[in-house]
């Protein structure tokens, strides 16, 4: 169904926490701008500012163009512009292969006008110029070397291989000295034996530990996806919003896979990848062609008796995305960065404070409530309205 | 987030339109994962997305430990109103050419998973029956064909389509008779269709026939009011209802509108003076009669002279002429004088297809001026159109040889019809002949060409089961196999260019568009037509000539002799879904017997030939089936269901039961259920017969607690004594009362509203993926419905008293199962639930046992992918009907009731995500959705508001077992029967 | 402790110290397995393979190939299950009771009963398991750190004191029983002639020396242990007997069940004792040792044990119709007394509360055949006891609507069988690889019982 | 034990052996051990031989209760607590549990305080002054040291004879 006015509000929120880790902003930001920043985020699906034309036309010096009037008008509905028969309008329209740009019928005016003022300020939040060019030369590095993340990723599930082959070493060392301790005497000092056995037996345990912990889970799983697609390209450098792509996120159980129409949004326009070329990009066209949907590898999978909602936690729990799936805007290939168990979540419920005032809802937990006005509690915990409960997940 | 989706203008403004219209499709694309018959499906909302990968997985991966590198396929393009992972609701209706029933459609992933009551229906009113319920299992039926057939081979359309075509053309020049046997057709477009296609092959002779005809209602009418209807019946405006031999709450034509109407007169409150009161007659314990305040059993043969009696005397009370009517013992003193009390406040009904008693009914009813009040004639009834009379000169026709071409549409005469080996034989003499069956059924496989028709749920259709209320049959699937509706082949092969959507559409527009004044747009009409899946058209009903007296006769009872009452099952009805495992093993409201037909012997006549439960005997020394000893069956008489003994339904259905609709009674050439005289023989065998109940009665414990009306009036506590007595001494306990925060929900079930019709069960069992298990273990007492409706029978076994009680988890404040649970796996949420969690359960089964209800249930096997079971949950097909939301139980694990969480979340988080309160009503769990009467309430027992709190202050409120105190949250409202203390 | 009373004559034949190292080495040290014994193995095993297949069955398949159903969802297994635990009773009850309270006749007898516990209590355990749903997740019952919350265990679950308490139970039993026997394992490895048994022997002895010390610390230590065991004893069977009293069902809701469960477990313990010492004395020639005086003295224990166990049934039923509850009532006259069940539990009453009646007659006292029956009748009867209990009462519960019967099927008896295979090769293992009496005790009060004896002779005369 | 230091009574009866301690020790002379098929109560009188393990023993039950009582309250009411049927978190059946582990530690405890008081562990070495002790013979082990003349020798060797001891060794 349409844009629903009432969505983009809380939208907003979560994007503009997003901005601010895209941002990596240590300065406060005043709110109007940022907020024009985050609503150009979506722009930036087919427009740049001086990055030349994508799916819609450059927006450098757009300003100068036209009339603030008629781009107000534009940005609100073109659609009607063009039906109307405004000259320009029809003009764009033609030009850019008849792609109608999407009509924002919630943006203010205020709004509306705010973003031409980041467009004029050649996509700067004014005053946190410096903070976002140094961010942006950053992110290019980052693009051809391994971000931080990734590299604790590699170091993480190194260190669990190498546990492993430690501990086979260790119950290795073990069982000779336990021969040597009864049969063979060829150590005489008996200290070295008991040390490498207590030694041995610490190892070995920790890695069955770990072991028995990991069975049935996936953490740092990171499996080859059939298209080469890198976030770090697409959420970091691009700053597409997460939910750009993962459309449901805040209205369904599940984030959302997007259609290949989706990615056909900007790249029926982007042919080519700074980094793959060409290759990559036309698989999607193949698919399409094919009519055969893109079979990409799950990579954040529970357990089938764990019931898990996205709109309970992006929309309502109002959490990033960020706190569960890693800092995806720092990953080339996805991987699982946390071990998503039980006892995580309940970590997370126990500690997590809920909306307890924003949201209507939550006024019917009276006497929270009064516990809360009396300050007998500071805040309210998801374990507080039942977060630790079997049947929040398991049904 | 619309902008996200559009890829072109063209399709952008192609979205618009079709929203409008409701009807997209999206560009097409290949499902990848479907077997090759699905395959051939095209890309549309409708579609499977099994691509979807989490619905299917969830079913396929439950207990697996090992992690499978999992997919997760989108759709190419996404259609407008899919969202992965949010059910869609679409309006429907269900017809089987028997029963009506307007419905929703709960789809997840675009799968149909669910059927909801129409709140917005006129005649269902949200009701439905467990038929309906359990009709979306059909659409996964493994038996279903995958495309035509020829001879019994796979065959392409097209060559069906030039055939059939060149067939019918070439009859038509040797102008032979060509038949078109079709169930009763409430369809208004499919009648029109129809009359086009006549008038395309004028040699096409059209024959509607009902397995179980209603026709001598409409004769009796037509000589009483010069036109052969069924009037519309309001139970509702009838204080006494008598019927005879008429299951109206079970499967007399309309039982879901019927049970709403019925149970308007029986909701009492606090301080209440009058309550409807219901009077039966009747051979065979029916639900009806259950359920009735005064039961008379009487012998088929005894009813015309019953119902002459009762003439009789209201005529002598009122100065009408009386009739000679033979001498009966039944007495009716009673029954006249209640109903000259409530005169046109009364409502006389029989179900005997047999003209003098129906005669005599609407004597009485004219007597009583119940006509215009409780007999609406001007909106009739167009259900059951069949008529012997057609289907007797078409068999002789065909034996003749006259006929040229036969084709069956919904019908299975060489299953149902009542001289099975003349149809047969005579099918011989036909050299075309072609079934429009969605499976191999008996006639399908006696007819040459196979053209499988779409299950409803992927057609076209319209409705019309009242005179004026029409509902719009919509798809909410594409067709899962390469088959093709109805009404298409018609159109098809009158080569006339238009699919039935748009015929259908074209109907509308021209016939009802124009009889309504509120929408000047069609588009707008139509929309709204499909949106409410109900419309109404504005014609003031025509007014009938006045009643017109005929002579009434009764016939002379039988003194001796075996009397043969035929009867349709809750469950089975006429046998047409006999291949649904859900209706299979739901228990008969009465007998409580899964999985099998068979002969209700009245307890003495067991007695006196030494009959046991489950002995073999033998009808006529044809049929054999097993003894069932019913208390209620009328003396000298047996009773025997029909709609078992398929031969050809399918792997669940073939070869339960047997087949008794030979012994159908037809001396007065209407088909008559009652009267056939039978002689029965024992033999030395015995045959298992599942019940899920061993034992009948109280034994005088306070579980189900009634009252007489009487008694009520004087102390609306009365019959609840025990409650009072609980409440001096309410938590005298060593621990402090639970106390909750916000939420704690509550259900509350009114016996008296309850006809114990076990619509709930198929309802429950829809949502909570429960598994059937089959007639072993049903026999071994290991059934898993999650709710079942207890029956006990006062202690006078010739004709009690019944007592219905829907029993599921209580979720019990101080629950028992809870305390022995020796790995936490079953604890109390802090919204008053007694919650499960499967995934941790080891199966020791102490809270079983610690369970004073006894709602818990076990996986003792592996009931998902084992052959063993070979039920829905062991076909790919069938498992799309499972509720994603809901775990499927691995072996080894207690399940149970859970107030349907996964709907108490689901409303939550809605509340939550529109910043709102949660609104009392809102949550309605499946049982309490699907139930006919509205007995159960659900809501929140903090809110003093709530309508579960309401119904709990009355003084009729109270908890099973009480005395336990295990502080239930599920209570109870006493019974109240309406009669002379 | 070894200045005890004395008790009459407790070992005849006056054996010197020689004799009795000697006498109970004897089975040990043969060379070849006598015949009897590889038949009587040949017979056990058979039954303990047929309880794999039992095993295998219910693990394959499911719970479903039992007989029970969704009212009476606990059946042989459990009934089995706390059969077994009584029976476990016993050899701790012997040796410990009897050593707390200083009873020098226990000596000849304690060591064997010992042993009986042990594969008792081991075979009691495997119900549980194989009675699980999932036994696969059957680690969930343990309370160990994990990574679900981490998520612990119900401890108000008397399931969860079950587990506890047996495991317990076994350890302390087990290690009991062994460290009484090191000092024998010591002698063996003085006395034995082969190599192979003197390494083994002597590493089971961990060394032992017998000096003055060591004796000092060892009877402390095995008195300490005992008496940390023997408020077991009571534990053990109050908890099984609180699976049942813990739950809300007529027929177990009831406060007599632990002390009258403990009563029950001892008296087929002692029953068991009786039908085992009975066979060995007679195999091993074992007279002397174990004296008809010894059979004497258990046989009047259970006299009175039996004596309890019928006021016990009087009570209970007293009580059932005194509260009177109507399902209360219901299960005991018209579903035990009378009704589907009567026939168990008639069986119930005369085996434990009738039958052993007949000790009361020094005659049948002295009659081994006769005692022999009769044990084995009260084995018989104390399984009927629990069948009573687990089955009538969940058979017709609350609700009429739901009563259900239970019939065993075969894989259920094949497990009870397999477990009986279990415990008797155990037993023979014992017999033919361990000291069967401990020797150090015997010796300790020989003296003083053959003096006793000349005393008798003097006063005979 | 090293060779020719020591003198060995040998009794073939208990109360002999045990008169025979109570000899030497009136003639205040040391016995090193007293080596018996069977403990002898009176031996250790007369040897004034005492142990602590019970206090020990009272010890660890003392602590196991402690802690695992520790370990409930901890796990079902700080840590996870769940509500089971109605009841308080922190329930009396815990008593159940306290009471069997108290016994389990004490006795696990006990066993292992012994085992490592008499060094005794599977496998070790032993040599005994004589074999026959462990069948029917007493033994009384007399440590000889080099103030221990002649006379000395002669006294113990009589003393154990007429105290009943069937033979003398030196070894």
């Amino acid at each position: 169904m349409y844009v629903t006015v009432k969505k983009l509000p809380v939208k907003g929120l979560t994007s503009f926490l997003f901005l601010f880790f895209i941002l990596l902003s240590s300065i406060s930001v005043h709110a109007q701008t940022a907020e024009a920043a985050k609503n150009f985020a979506e722009c930036r699906a087919c427009h740049t500012i001086g990055g030349g034309r994508l799916v819609g036309p450059d927006l450098k010096g757009v300003t100068e163009k036209h009339s603030e009037k008629w781009l107000v008008s534009f940005i609100r509905n073109s659609q009607e512009m063009v039906k109307s028969g405004d000259k320009e309008a029809v003009k764009i329209f033609n030009e850019y292969s008849k792609i109608p740009m999407p009509s924002h019928p919630a943006l203010s005016d205020a709004q509306i006008k705010d973003i031409l003022l980041y467009i004029k300020n050649g996509g700067k939040v004014a005053g946190a110029g410096q903070a976002k060019e140094k961010s942006n030369v950053k992110k290019t590095e980052a693009t051809e070397t391994v971000s931080a993340v990734e590299h604790n990723l590699n170091n993480q599930r190194e260190g669990r291989n190498n546990l492993g082959i430690t501990a086979l070493i260790m119950g290795i060392l073990m069982l000779l000295s336990l021969i040597d301790l009864i049969f063979t005497h060829y150590l005489k000092a008996k200290w070295v034996h008991y040390i490498i056995v207590l030694s041995g037996l610490w190892v070995v345990g920790e890695w069955s530990y770990d072991f028995a912990t990991s069975l049935g889970r996936q953490q740092y799983y990171q499996p080859d996806q059939p298209i080469w697609f890198s976030h770090k390209v697409h959420a970091g450098q691009n700053q597409i919003d997460c939910e750009y792509c993962h459309f449901t996120a805040e209205t369904s159980m599940h984030a959302g896979i997007p259609p290949a129409s989706v990615c056909m949004n900007c790249h029926s326009q982007v042919k080519q990848g700074k980094r793959t070329g060409k290759k990559e990009i036309a698989k999607i066209y193949a698919a399409i062609r094919k009519n055969k949907p893109i079979k990409w590898v799950k990579v954040d999978n529970l357990p089938d008796f764990v019931y898990f909602n996205h709109e309970q936690h992006v929309k309502v729990g109002k959490l990033d995305c960020k706190e569960c799936h890693g800092d995806v805007a720092q990953m080339d290939q996805i991987a699982q960065v946390n071990d998503l168990s039980m006892g995580w979540c309940l970590d997370c419920h126990r500690k997590h404070k809920v909306q307890f005032v924003n949201n209507k809802f939550y006024a019917q937990y009276k006497a929270l409530h009064d516990k809360l006005k009396a300050g007998k509690i500071k805040d309210v915990t998801v374990k507080m309205v039942g977060g630790e409960d079997c049947q929040k997940c398991h049904y | 987030m619309e902008k996200k989706y559009w890829q072109s203008f063209e399709n952008y403004k192609k979205i618009r339109k079709e929203q409008a219209s409701g009807n997209e499709a999206a560009p097409e694309f290949s499902v990848e994962g479907l077997d090759e018959s699905e395959l051939k499906g095209k890309s549309s909302r409708r579609d499977f997305l099994k691509m979807m990968g989490f619905s299917v997985s969830a079913v396929a991966l439950v207990s697996s430990c090992q992690m499978p590198v999992r997919k997760a396929i989108p759709l190419l393009n996404r259609p407008q109103e899919l969202v992965p992972g949010v059910a869609n609701y679409y309006a429907s209706t269900f017809f089987d050419g028997n029963e009506y029933c307007s419905i929703l459609v709960k789809t997840r992933e675009s799968r149909p998973i669910k059927i909801e009551g129409n709140e917005l229906s006129p005649i269902s009113q949200r009701a439905t029956t467990a038929k309906v319920q359990a009709s979306v299992l059909n659409l996964y039926d493994d038996a279903r064909l995958k495309g035509p057939l020829k001879g019994g081979n796979k065959t392409s359309w097209k060559t069906i389509d030039q055939e059939i075509a060149a067939k019918l053309n070439e009859l038509k020049t040797s102008n032979k008779e060509v038949i078109l046997m079709t169930s009763t057709l409430i369809s208004p477009s499919t009648r029109k269709l129809i009359g086009d296609f006549a008038n395309m092959y004028p040699a096409l002779k059209w024959v509607q026939y009902d397995p179980v005809s209603m026709s001598a209602i409409r004769k009796a009418n037509e000589l009483n009011f010069g036109k052969a209807l069924i009037p519309f019946y309001h139970f509702e405006h009838a204080e006494v209802m008598v019927g005879f031999n008429a299951d109206f709450l079970g499967t007399w034509l309309m039982p879901t509108t019927f049970s709403k109407q019925f149970s308007k007169g029986r909701k009492i409150k606090d301080g209440q003076k009058t309550m409807s009161r219901l009077y039966q007659f009747e051979t065979n314990m029916s639900l009806t009669g259950s359920n009735a305040d005064y039961r008379y059993p009487i012998k088929p043969s005894e009813e015309s002279a019953v119902l002459l009696k009762l003439y009789n005397v209201l005529a002598e009370k009122v100065g009408a002429t009386t009739y000679p009517g033979s001498t009966v013992n039944t007495d009716v003193n009673q029954v006249a004088k209640d109903l000259l009390k409530a005169k046109g406040r009364s409502l006389v009904v029989s179900g005997t297809n047999d003209l003098n008693i129906q005669l005599i009914v609407n004597a009485i009813n004219s007597l009583l001026g119940n006509y215009g009040k409780s007999i609406d004639l001007s909106r009739p009834v167009n259900l059951k159109q069949g008529l012997e009379k057609e289907m007797m000169a078409a068999l002789s026709d065909i034996e003749a040889g006259k006929v040229g071409g036969m084709l069956f549409y919904n019908v299975n005469p060489a299953y149902d019809c009542v001289h099975v080996d003349r149809f047969v034989k005579a099918m011989e003499k036909v050299p075309l002949k072609v079934s429009f069956a969605e499976t191999i059924d008996e006639t399908a496989a006696l007819c040459d060409y196979v053209c499988p028709d779409n299950n409803y749920l992927e057609s076209w259709n319209d409705a019309e089961p009242v005179k004026d209320y029409f509902s719009i049959t919509q798809p909410v699937i594409r067709p899962v196999f390469n088959t093709r509706q109805f009404q298409d082949n018609l159109l098809i092969w009158m080569n006339n260019g238009v699919s039935f959507a748009d015929y259908l559409e074209n109907y509308w527009k021209t016939t009802y568009f124009p009889k309504q004044k509120k929408y000047e747009s069609f588009d707008k009409f139509w929309f709204t037509c499909k949106q409410e899946g109900v419309f109404q058209s504005e014609t003031d009903p025509e007014k009938l000539t006045s009643f017109k007296g005929q002579n009434l006769k009764a016939e002379k009872p039988l003194k001796n002799g075996l009397e043969l009452a035929l009867y349709e099952k809750i469950s089975m009805g006429n046998g047409k879904f006999a291949n649904n495992p859900w209706l299979q093993e739901l228990p008969d409201p009465v007998s409580t017997a899964t999985w099998d037909n068979y002969i209700c012997v009245p307890p003495l006549y067991a007695d006196k030939e030494g009959l046991k439960q489950e002995d073999v005997l033998k009808i006529n020394g044809k049929i054999e089936l097993p003894v069932l000893i019913q208390p209620g069956q009328a003396e000298g008489t047996v009773g025997i269901a029909i709609g078992y003994g398929r031969t050809e339904a399918g792997k669940v259905g073939n070869g339960v039961g047997k087949n008794v609709y030979e012994l159908i009674n037809t001396v007065t050439g209407f088909k008559n259920l009652l009267g056939t005289s039978v002689k029965i023989e024992k033999t030395s065998k015995t045959y298992p017969l599942a019940l899920t109940q061993t034992h009948h009665v109280m034994e005088g414990r306070p579980i189900v607690r009634e009252t007489v009306l009487g008694s009520f009036i004087k102390n609306s506590a009365s019959g609840n004594e025990e409650h009072e007595e609980f409440l001096k001494n309410e938590n005298f306990s060593l621990y402090p009362e639970p106390k909750f925060d916000a939420f704690q929900w509550g259900l509350s079930i009114d016996l008296n509203s309850c006809t114990g019709c076990s619509n709930c069960l198929i309802s429950c069992q829809a949502e909570n993926n429960v598994a059937v298990v089959g007639k072993e273990q049903v026999k071994l007492g290991r059934i898993m419905h999650w709710i079942r409706v207890d029956r006990y029978y006062s202690e006078i076994a010739e004709n009690p008293e019944v007592f219905h009680m829907p029993v599921m988890c209580q979720q019990c404040d101080n629950a028992p199962c809870e305390n022995v649970c020796p790995v936490a796996a079953t604890t109390h949420s802090d919204e008053g639930l007694n919650q499960m969690a499967y995934n941790r359960c080891i199966g020791t089964r102490y809270c079983m046992n610690n369970c004073p209800y006894k709602v818990r249930r076990f996986n003792w096997y592996e009931y998902v992918n084992n052959n063993s079971f070979d039920y829905n949950m062991n076909s790919e097909l069938g498992k799309m009907v499972l509720n994603p939301d809901v775990t499927v139980r691995q072996r080894g694990v207690v399940e149970k009731c859970t107030f349907c969480v996964q709907r108490i979340q689901e409303k939550k988080l809605a509340a939550k995500s529109e910043n709102r309160e949660l609104r009392d009503g809102e949550i309605k769990t499946a049982c309490q959705q699907s139930c006919p009467t509205d007995a159960i309430q659900f809501g929140n027992l903090l809110d003093k508001e709530s309508r579960v709190s309401k119904s709990n202050e009355t003084k009729r409120m109270y908890h099973l077992l009480e005395s336990l105190h295990t502080l239930p949250s599920t209570s109870y409202l006493t019974k109240v029967r309406n009669k002379e203390a | 402790m070894y200045n005890a009373k004395v008790r009459g004559v407790l070992i005849e034949g006056g054996k010197t110290y020689q004799d009795i190292t000697r006498d109970v080495l004897r089975p040990l040290d043969t060379g070849k397995t006598p015949l009897w014994w590889w038949i009587a193995s040949f017979f056990a095993s058979a039954m303990l393979v047929w309880g794999v297949w039992g095993f295998y069955n219910t693990i394959v398949n499911g719970i479903g190939t039992w007989g029970l159903n969704n009212s009476v969802s606990w059946g042989w297994a459990i009934i089995n299950f706390v059969w077994w635990i009584g029976i476990g009773h016993a050899g701790t009850a012997f040796s410990i009771f009897l050593l707390v309270l200083h009873q020098r006749w226990r000596t000849s007898i304690n060591r064997a009963a010992e042993a009986m516990t042990i594969f008792a209590v081991m075979a009691a355990g495997m119900f549980p398991l194989i009675h699980m749903g999932r036994i696969w997740n059957g680690f969930f019952i343990m309370p160990y750190p994990n990574t679900r919350g981490p998520l612990w265990d119900n401890f108000n679950s008397p399931l969860f004191w079950d587990v506890v308490a047996i495991s317990t139970y076994l350890t302390a039993s087990f290690l009991f029983w062994y460290v009484g026997m090191m000092p024998d394992f010591a002698t063996i490895r003085e006395k034995t002639t082969s190599a192979i048994k003197k390494k083994v022997y002597g590493i089971l002895s961990f060394g032992w020396l017998g000096s003055a010390r060591g004796w000092l610390r060892f009877e402390t230590a095995a008195l300490l242990m005992g008496g940390l065991t023997a408020p077991l004893v009571v534990s053990v069977h109050s908890i099984v007997a609180m699976d049942f009293a813990a739950g809300v069902l007529p027929g177990w809701h009831s406060t007599i069940f632990p002390p009258f469960f403990v009563i029950g477990a001892i008296f087929s313990g002692f029953s068991m004792v009786l039908t085992l010492m009975i066979i060995v004395r007679k195999v091993y020639k074992y007279e002397d040792y174990v004296t008809k005086g010894h059979l004497d003295a258990i046989a009047r224990i259970l006299t009175f044990i039996s004596l309890i166990m019928g006021v016990a049934y009087i009570t209970e039923a007293f009580i059932a119709w005194y509260s009177d509850s109507p399902y209360e009532m219901y299960v005991f006259f018209k579903n035990r007394i009378t009704g589907p069940y009567a026939f168990e539990f008639w069986a119930m009453i005369s085996c434990n509360a009738i039958i052993p009646q007949l000790f009361w007659f020094k005659k049948i006292r002295k009659n081994i055949t006769i005692v022999f029956i009769i044990s084995i009748f009260i084995n018989i009867g104390m399984w009927f006891e629990r069948f009573v209990i687990v089955v009538t009462s969940l058979s017709k519960t609350w609700l009429p609507a739901t009563w259900h019967t239970y019939h065993p099927t075969i894989t259920e008896i094949a497990i009870y069988v397999g477990t009986l295979g279990f415990f008797f090769l155990g037993i023979l293992l014992f017999l033919r690889l361990l000291p069967v009496m401990a020797i150090s005790e015997l010796k300790g009060i020989l003296k003083e019982t053959s003096s006793v004896k000349k005393i008798n002779e003097n006063e005979s005369k | 034990m090293k060779a020719n230091n020591h003198i060995l009574g040998v009794f073939d009866d208990p109360d002999a052996a045990t008169t025979a301690v109570e000899q030497l020790v009136k003639n205040k002379i040391a016995i090193k051990d007293v080596f018996s098929p069977f403990p002898l109560e009176h031996v250790w009188k007369k040897l004034k031989m005492k142990t602590r393990i019970p206090y020990l023993t009272f010890t660890y039950g003392a602590l196991g209760t402690a802690s695992v009582y520790g370990f409930l309250y901890w796990s079902s009411v700080i840590n996870y607590p769940l509500i089971f049927g109605g009841k308080p978190t922190n329930s009396l059946s815990f008593v159940v549990v306290m009471f069997v582990l108290t016994i389990l530690s004490g006795v696990i405890f006990t066993l292992l305080t012994y085992l490592v008081r008499e060094k005794l562990w599977p496998g070790k070495q032993v040599n005994l002054p004589d074999p026959r002790t462990m069948d029917d013979k007493f033994v009384i082990v007399i440590e000889k040291n080099k103030n221990m003349d002649e006379a000395l020798t002669k006294k113990i060797d009589d003393l154990l004879k007429n105290s009943g001891a069937v033979e003398v060794n030196e070894s």
